[in-house]
């Protein structure tokens, strides 16, 4: 099916943008800011608000209506494709399948500081109502916490003998985190481990699409939490176990 | 709840003078009557449809009797004399007199008795409907009660399927009211429009078939979202009874319908405009339907500041309008709106001090509370702040119809996302502040107060001067909205009728007779 | 100069955009967003915001950073080319230049409703600090109100010997505005008094391009008042007259 | 003005026990010294510049005293005996130094004395530019005073020329306070990185040069908008008291500088941060710089309605480490945050208890408060609403450092659109609600009221506990934040040195006198 924006009539292909130029908010500018308008395949755009914002810069509200069109059945995504289980099906499937606990490191690694994503993930008391890993009967959660270097994490990895690792990665500016999570991958390929646990990823800014792209083997985003990765984790380790044999 | 501590005698003073402008005023309306009333008793008769030149035959009943100079009469005798020529059948009545077969004025008229006898079963069939609706609404109302500060948006696409899709989202979302806004134009016609319709600017024609297809609509998303989700439309213009007769038959649950309203924005005749809204209104204290004034336009055209307190002499005009149509203050929708600069230093004061005072003035008025437009201008962002000041005035004096204003105000009738967005604006800043009204007192001799005094004797002198004056002078000068308009200009005049001695309105009457019973 | 738009680093394109999709809020719903802001020529689209809005839509906010530059050397705008000038010297030019009132009417016409653009610039107060019409000495404003069909209003232009012509249009939707602008020019040749009087628009969503597109001989927007239109007339109106001689 | 009738008593235990946790760690604050603290110290006298290594020279100078364990004298005795083997020429003593030529441990100490009379020009030429510098500031504020609270916006996109363009529009658009905000990881860099600098991740490197650069494109900006417009950093981290010279003699105006963010927030150590915050302080107190303490962050991993006590505890806490530090009450400003859920009911109500408690428990301090940034999510729209609502607690309760929201707070650092929104929001609400501080009352047992009773003296419990713990204790177990730090864990532990007894630290000397005298 083909589909369009829509404001209040089927794909009428309205769009809402804003934007700032370095220019005057003077007839000159608005025209600009319509001819970026019409490159971006609006017709028709329409101006509805220009003002200075100091020293030579002008901020634009556009309305528009996009000719583009987007084909949804032609749509694909990587996505993660294993079912979410609750803990206790987690539980339970470690117990049958495995004989010993399954561990699991975590960190938010390189110079980011930001905790709260990883905690939520890993910490017993989790997040919006969902326990973290450490509350979970076979599965055990190191986490080590923020600003761990990649070395750090490798290290660690190796000593706790780790199944899964897990980075989180919130800071994005400059895509400081794509340099990080890359160098990680290069770290453990160097090490000769990298097929020997199961890498995921995870952050605001971070999809599944992006992670495999990294050489990962899965990505959570926002409103992801512990038992989804526990089952993407327990599944994908069952499935390369039975691979093994 | 008194925050402001306003006095009695002042509020008591303004609504005898009130009552007494209102009262002048009737002397006049009960002397005459207007096209667009006895389409309305046609319509209360079970009349409808249109001809073959798409004339609703309404217009071809009164506008036959009214060529003839006989419509101080009333058409009611006119449509009895009909009925008895054809056995009591309206239908074939109706196709004798569209096929040219019957005309009206060679009927041999009917005593007032007998006309009433022959007209009784055609009007109860109506006036069953429109109770049995009051009833349904109720019922709904009792069983799914929802917020207590009802979120009200619009929908005005133009085309009535794309408006339900529009609705249905929006209820979806937590609207409890939605509103079809009307065509431009649509209110200066003098007839109401016939059928679906599916081309409309700024909004969507009003008419019967629309009004059905709405509420139908909105039943499915009441059971859905377990609130009873009100439909508004506007009796308002120069067919003011004939829609609140509509709206009664289709369960409409609110009307805009203002007593002056098409006066002083739409420019329609003062004397059409009186006589009009007092069926128009008798029609909806009959039928349970709240009813919204217009005051929050003034401050469209008129300082917000400066002319606060016409607003508020305006609640008292349309109070007193009311009563005399019988409806009771539950029904009052008297209406207000936040349009202050919001670059006026305190002006979130004044709004909030303005809005209390409605709140407290009018304790049990579902009053309406308009959202800021005329200070709005592209800056999306910018009005979706303004819309967060304006939604927690709402809360902070507890309005009870809370339209939410569209980030979008200044640019077109809402989108879909539009309405997504002013209602989770108003939803999280209900509950932030849910008991903040409860939680703060307001300094005595402080601005807002102040403020509110201030305003309450203004329009406590404004009141004074039009009782002596009168209304009719006192639009003649502009008093509200910065408008002037002549006593005898305006569009619509040529409907008015004088009343015959022998006049006869068969639903008023009963209407008027029922209701005072109550 | 060629120019982009700018977040926070000089010419990183980058832009906010909402729309409503007719489409779940999932991974296919969010691909879709995608889809559309890289046609809109973004470049790694970020759709920080997915929300179902009801009944099968959802709603996005996107940001990105757009390939289009705009070249504004080349830009060349409509626009009213006349300088404005005060009331003081616009009522002296009148005298200077005629022996006779010019006399303006205006109106909302069609079915529009709003007064408040025309009264703005015609009533003795005016609007927003400045003056309008009906205060100009050796000017004669008629203000016909709104709601006024073109037909009427040709009809009292002639009656009245209206030198300039303002035509007030606020409501754009389903283009109903353009419909009946065009629809009074077509009246007033058909008339023969076209080229007799200046014709004028405005109102909010009215530019001077667009004005002069549709037949007329200026547009006001936004922020313009009595004296714009004021000044422009009168100079036009002189500037005709020199032309006639 | 007190609304909320707080128990003085209550707050007068509050201030008592704080004393007592303060003084505690004070006695271990006497004892040591840091690497930081002795860099700091050669920063003061003048020594500035990198080695062909980019190894910063009081780096070079301190680590080879730490090396051979000798810091626990101070590093001012040796640079006073190379100096005096220089002929009092910094110059020449610090190029030898780097090439080699001299050795610190080689050089033969001299008395405290001796050493004081040497170094005495050279600090006194830094003190003077410092002192210099707060005349200017006075001077400016003098002559252009601004708005009572003052907006606060970040730049941060990790090149300083790009911080410009974007704080002078700020200014242009009404901000008062612009600071630029540090790359990720600088504040665990154990030197300060040296020159101009445009690659940062999150941030800009705090270094001397950017800070010139930025206070001269603001001092410009001041001129321009009649507004002394303030420059902030941070002296967080390894590096505090460090920063804290460099910005004194930058004339930067604020710096965000908590006596316990580094050791919760960074996992740095906690004896290292306690000695570093001490003498960062004093600079500040002497230099006349506002510090910014960090409450607000506890609640972006704690919960803000269940933890709320905690920032009230840590405020007190941080009022009196800052009075060890000699800072007045009116550089002392305390850090808190907008940060309840806002889906939450009545969270309007708590947000102002909170806010309003603060101000009047800490009047004279120039409070920093917060914008909500942990309920925002990549709705920008919505993002913008929350804003008004901060915007609107920060004018009803007359905050005095106002950070402003971010639309985009959920997405990346601020475009200068988003900005000039923020700016445009918070300006409208400060205008609109002008006086409402001073119009109304919250009403007694109610819920504003109550809140801020429950937080006093649950924060008065937690720092009676904390005082019989100890506050070292208290971190190891959590207190703050939810976040567990151990006594002898973190970072820059190793940088921690015991004072020897013949330890003399020449600026502390002097600061602490000139402070004590005023
Ligand atoms: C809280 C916070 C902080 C706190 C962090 C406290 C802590 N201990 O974590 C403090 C105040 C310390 C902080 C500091 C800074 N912050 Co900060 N911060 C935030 C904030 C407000 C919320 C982040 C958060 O906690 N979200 C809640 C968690 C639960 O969500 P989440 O991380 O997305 O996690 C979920 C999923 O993504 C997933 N997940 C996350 N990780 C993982 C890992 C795995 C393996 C899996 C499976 C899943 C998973 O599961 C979680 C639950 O669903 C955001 C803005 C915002 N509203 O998003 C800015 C923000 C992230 N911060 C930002 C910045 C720039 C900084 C600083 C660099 C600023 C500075 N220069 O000083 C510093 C950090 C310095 C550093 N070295 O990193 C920027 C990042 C911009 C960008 N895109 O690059 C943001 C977006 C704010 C902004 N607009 O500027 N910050
Ligand atoms: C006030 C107002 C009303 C008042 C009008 C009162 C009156 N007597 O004018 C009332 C409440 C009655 C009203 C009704 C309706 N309105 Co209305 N209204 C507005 C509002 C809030 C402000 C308009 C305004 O007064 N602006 C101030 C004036 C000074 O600005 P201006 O018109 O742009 O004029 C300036 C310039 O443009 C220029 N100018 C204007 N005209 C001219 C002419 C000439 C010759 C020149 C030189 C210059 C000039 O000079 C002026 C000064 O600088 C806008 C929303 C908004 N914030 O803009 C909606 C708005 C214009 N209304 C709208 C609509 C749809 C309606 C209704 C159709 C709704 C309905 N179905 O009931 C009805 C109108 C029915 C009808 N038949 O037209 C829409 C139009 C959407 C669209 N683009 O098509 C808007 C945008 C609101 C919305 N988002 O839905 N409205
Ligand atoms: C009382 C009243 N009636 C009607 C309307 C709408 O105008 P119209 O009657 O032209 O549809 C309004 C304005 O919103 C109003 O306030
Ligand atoms: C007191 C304090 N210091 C510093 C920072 C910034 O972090 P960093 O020290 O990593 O630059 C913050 C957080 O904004 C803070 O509140």
């Amino acid at each position: 099916m083909k589909i369009r924006p829509y404001g209040d009539t089927m794909s009428d292909g309205k769009v809402q943008v804003s934007f700032t130029l370095p220019c005057l908010a003077d007839e000159s500018g608005i025209e600009a800011a319509k001819i970026l308008a019409r490159k971006m395949g609006m017709n028709d755009p329409n101006v509805v608000h220009v003002e200075a914002i100091g020293e030579g810069f002008s901020f634009f509200v556009v309305y528009g209506s996009v000719i583009h069109e987007v084909e949804t059945d032609s749509i694909k995504v990587e996505k993660v494709e294993t079912p979410t289980m609750s803990r206790e099906e987690i539980e339970a499937i470690i117990e049958a399948e495995f004989d010993r606990d399954i561990i699991f490191i975590g960190a938010s690694t390189g110079t980011d500081a930001h905790t709260v994503g990883i905690d939520a993930i890993m910490n017993m008391k989790g997040f919006a109502g969902h326990y973290g890993l450490e509350r979970y009967k076979h599965i055990k959660a190191y986490n080590l916490g923020s600003q761990v270097s990649n070395e750090e994490f490798v290290r660690q990895a190796k000593i706790l003998k780790a199944d899964v690792l897990l980075v989180s990665q919130t800071v994005t500016q400059k895509d400081v985190h794509l340099k990080n999570m890359v160098n990680l991958v290069e770290l453990l390929e160097a090490e000769n481990i990298r097929d020997k646990v199961l890498l995921i990823a995870g952050g605001a800014r971070i999809t599944h699409e992006l992670a495999k792209e990294l050489g990962y083997d899965a990505g959570f985003g926002p409103k992801k939490y512990a038992e989804d990765v526990a089952s993407f984790a327990i599944l994908e380790l069952i499935h390369r176990k039975k691979r093994v044999q | 709840m008194n925050k402001l501590d306003l006095d009695k005698n002042t509020i008591l003073r303004c609504r005898i003078s009130a009552k007494k402008i209102a009262d002048d005023i009737h002397g006049f309306i009960n002397q005459h009557t207007t096209v667009s009333v006895e389409r309305t008793v046609c319509r209360l008769l079970g009349i409808d449809g249109v001809d073959e030149l798409d004339i609703p035959i309404p217009n071809r009943l009164v506008d036959e009797i009214y060529q003839a100079g006989n419509l101080g009469k009333g058409i009611s005798v006119y449509i009895a004399a009909g009925l008895k020529l054809y056995d009591n059948s309206m239908a074939r009545f109706i196709s004798a007199f569209t096929a040219g077969e019957v005309r009206l004025s060679d009927l041999k008229l009917l005593s007032e008795q007998e006309a009433e006898n022959i007209l009784r079963s055609q009007f109860n069939k109506t006036l069953a409907k429109i109770k049995l609706n009051k009833g349904i609404r109720k019922e709904l109302q009792d069983k799914y009660p929802g917020r207590e500060t009802k979120l009200y948006v619009i929908v005005a696409t133009g085309n009535i399927y794309e408006d339900v899709i529009q609705a249905k989202a929006a209820a979806a979302q937590g609207a409890d009211i939605i509103a079809v806004i009307r065509s431009t134009g649509q209110s200066l016609l003098d007839y109401v429009p016939y059928g679906v319709t599916t081309e409309g600017y700024g909004g969507t024609y009003a008419t019967q078939e629309n009004f059905r297809i709405m509420r139908a609509a909105l039943d499915e998303m009441t059971e859905k979202t377990q609130r009873y989700i009100q439909l508004v439309n506007y009796a308002s213009g120069l067919c003011m009874p004939e829609i609140a007769a509509m709206a009664a038959v289709e369960r409409l649950d609110i009307l805009l319908n203002d007593s002056m309203y098409g006066i002083i924005f739409r420019d329609i005749n003062m004397q059409r405009t009186f006589i009009d809204q007092y069926f128009s209104r008798l029609i909806n204290a009959y039928a349970g339907i709240i009813i919204n004034t217009g005051e929050d336009n003034y401050l469209t055209t008129a300082d917000a500041v400066e002319e606060a307190h016409t607003v508020l002499a305006s609640q008292f005009i349309n109070e007193a309008f009311a009563k005399q149509a019988r409806l009771p203050e539950e029904l009052m929708g008297l209406g207000h709106a936040f349009e202050i600069n919001p670059e006026i230093e305190n002006s979130f004061l004044y709004e909030v001090a303005q809005a209390e005072m409605a709140r407290e003035i009018f304790p049990n008025a579902p009053l309406k509370y308009m959202p800021p437009t005329k200070h709005i201008t592209g800056n999306v962002f910018r009005a979706y702040m303004q819309n967060t000041m304006f939604n927690m005035a709402t809360t902070m004096t507890n309005q009870s119809i809370h339209l939410l204003g569209m980030m979008t105000e200044a640019i077109h009738t809402p989108f879909m996302q539009d309405r997504f967005l002013a209602l989770e604006n108003a939803k999280t800043v209900q509950g932030a502040l849910k008991m903040w009204r409860e939680d703060i007192e307001y300094k005595h001799d402080g601005i807002i107060r102040s403020r509110a005094v201030e305003v309450l004797n203004m329009a406590e002198k404004l009141l004074d001067e039009v009782k002596d004056s009168g209304l009719f002078k006192a639009l003649e000068n502009g008093v509200f909205a910065n408008v002037k308009r002549p006593y005898d200009g305006g569009k619509g005049l040529d409907g008015v009728v004088k009343k015959d001695k022998d006049y006869f309105n068969v639903i008023a009457n009963r209407m008027e007779a029922e209701l005072s019973e109550d």
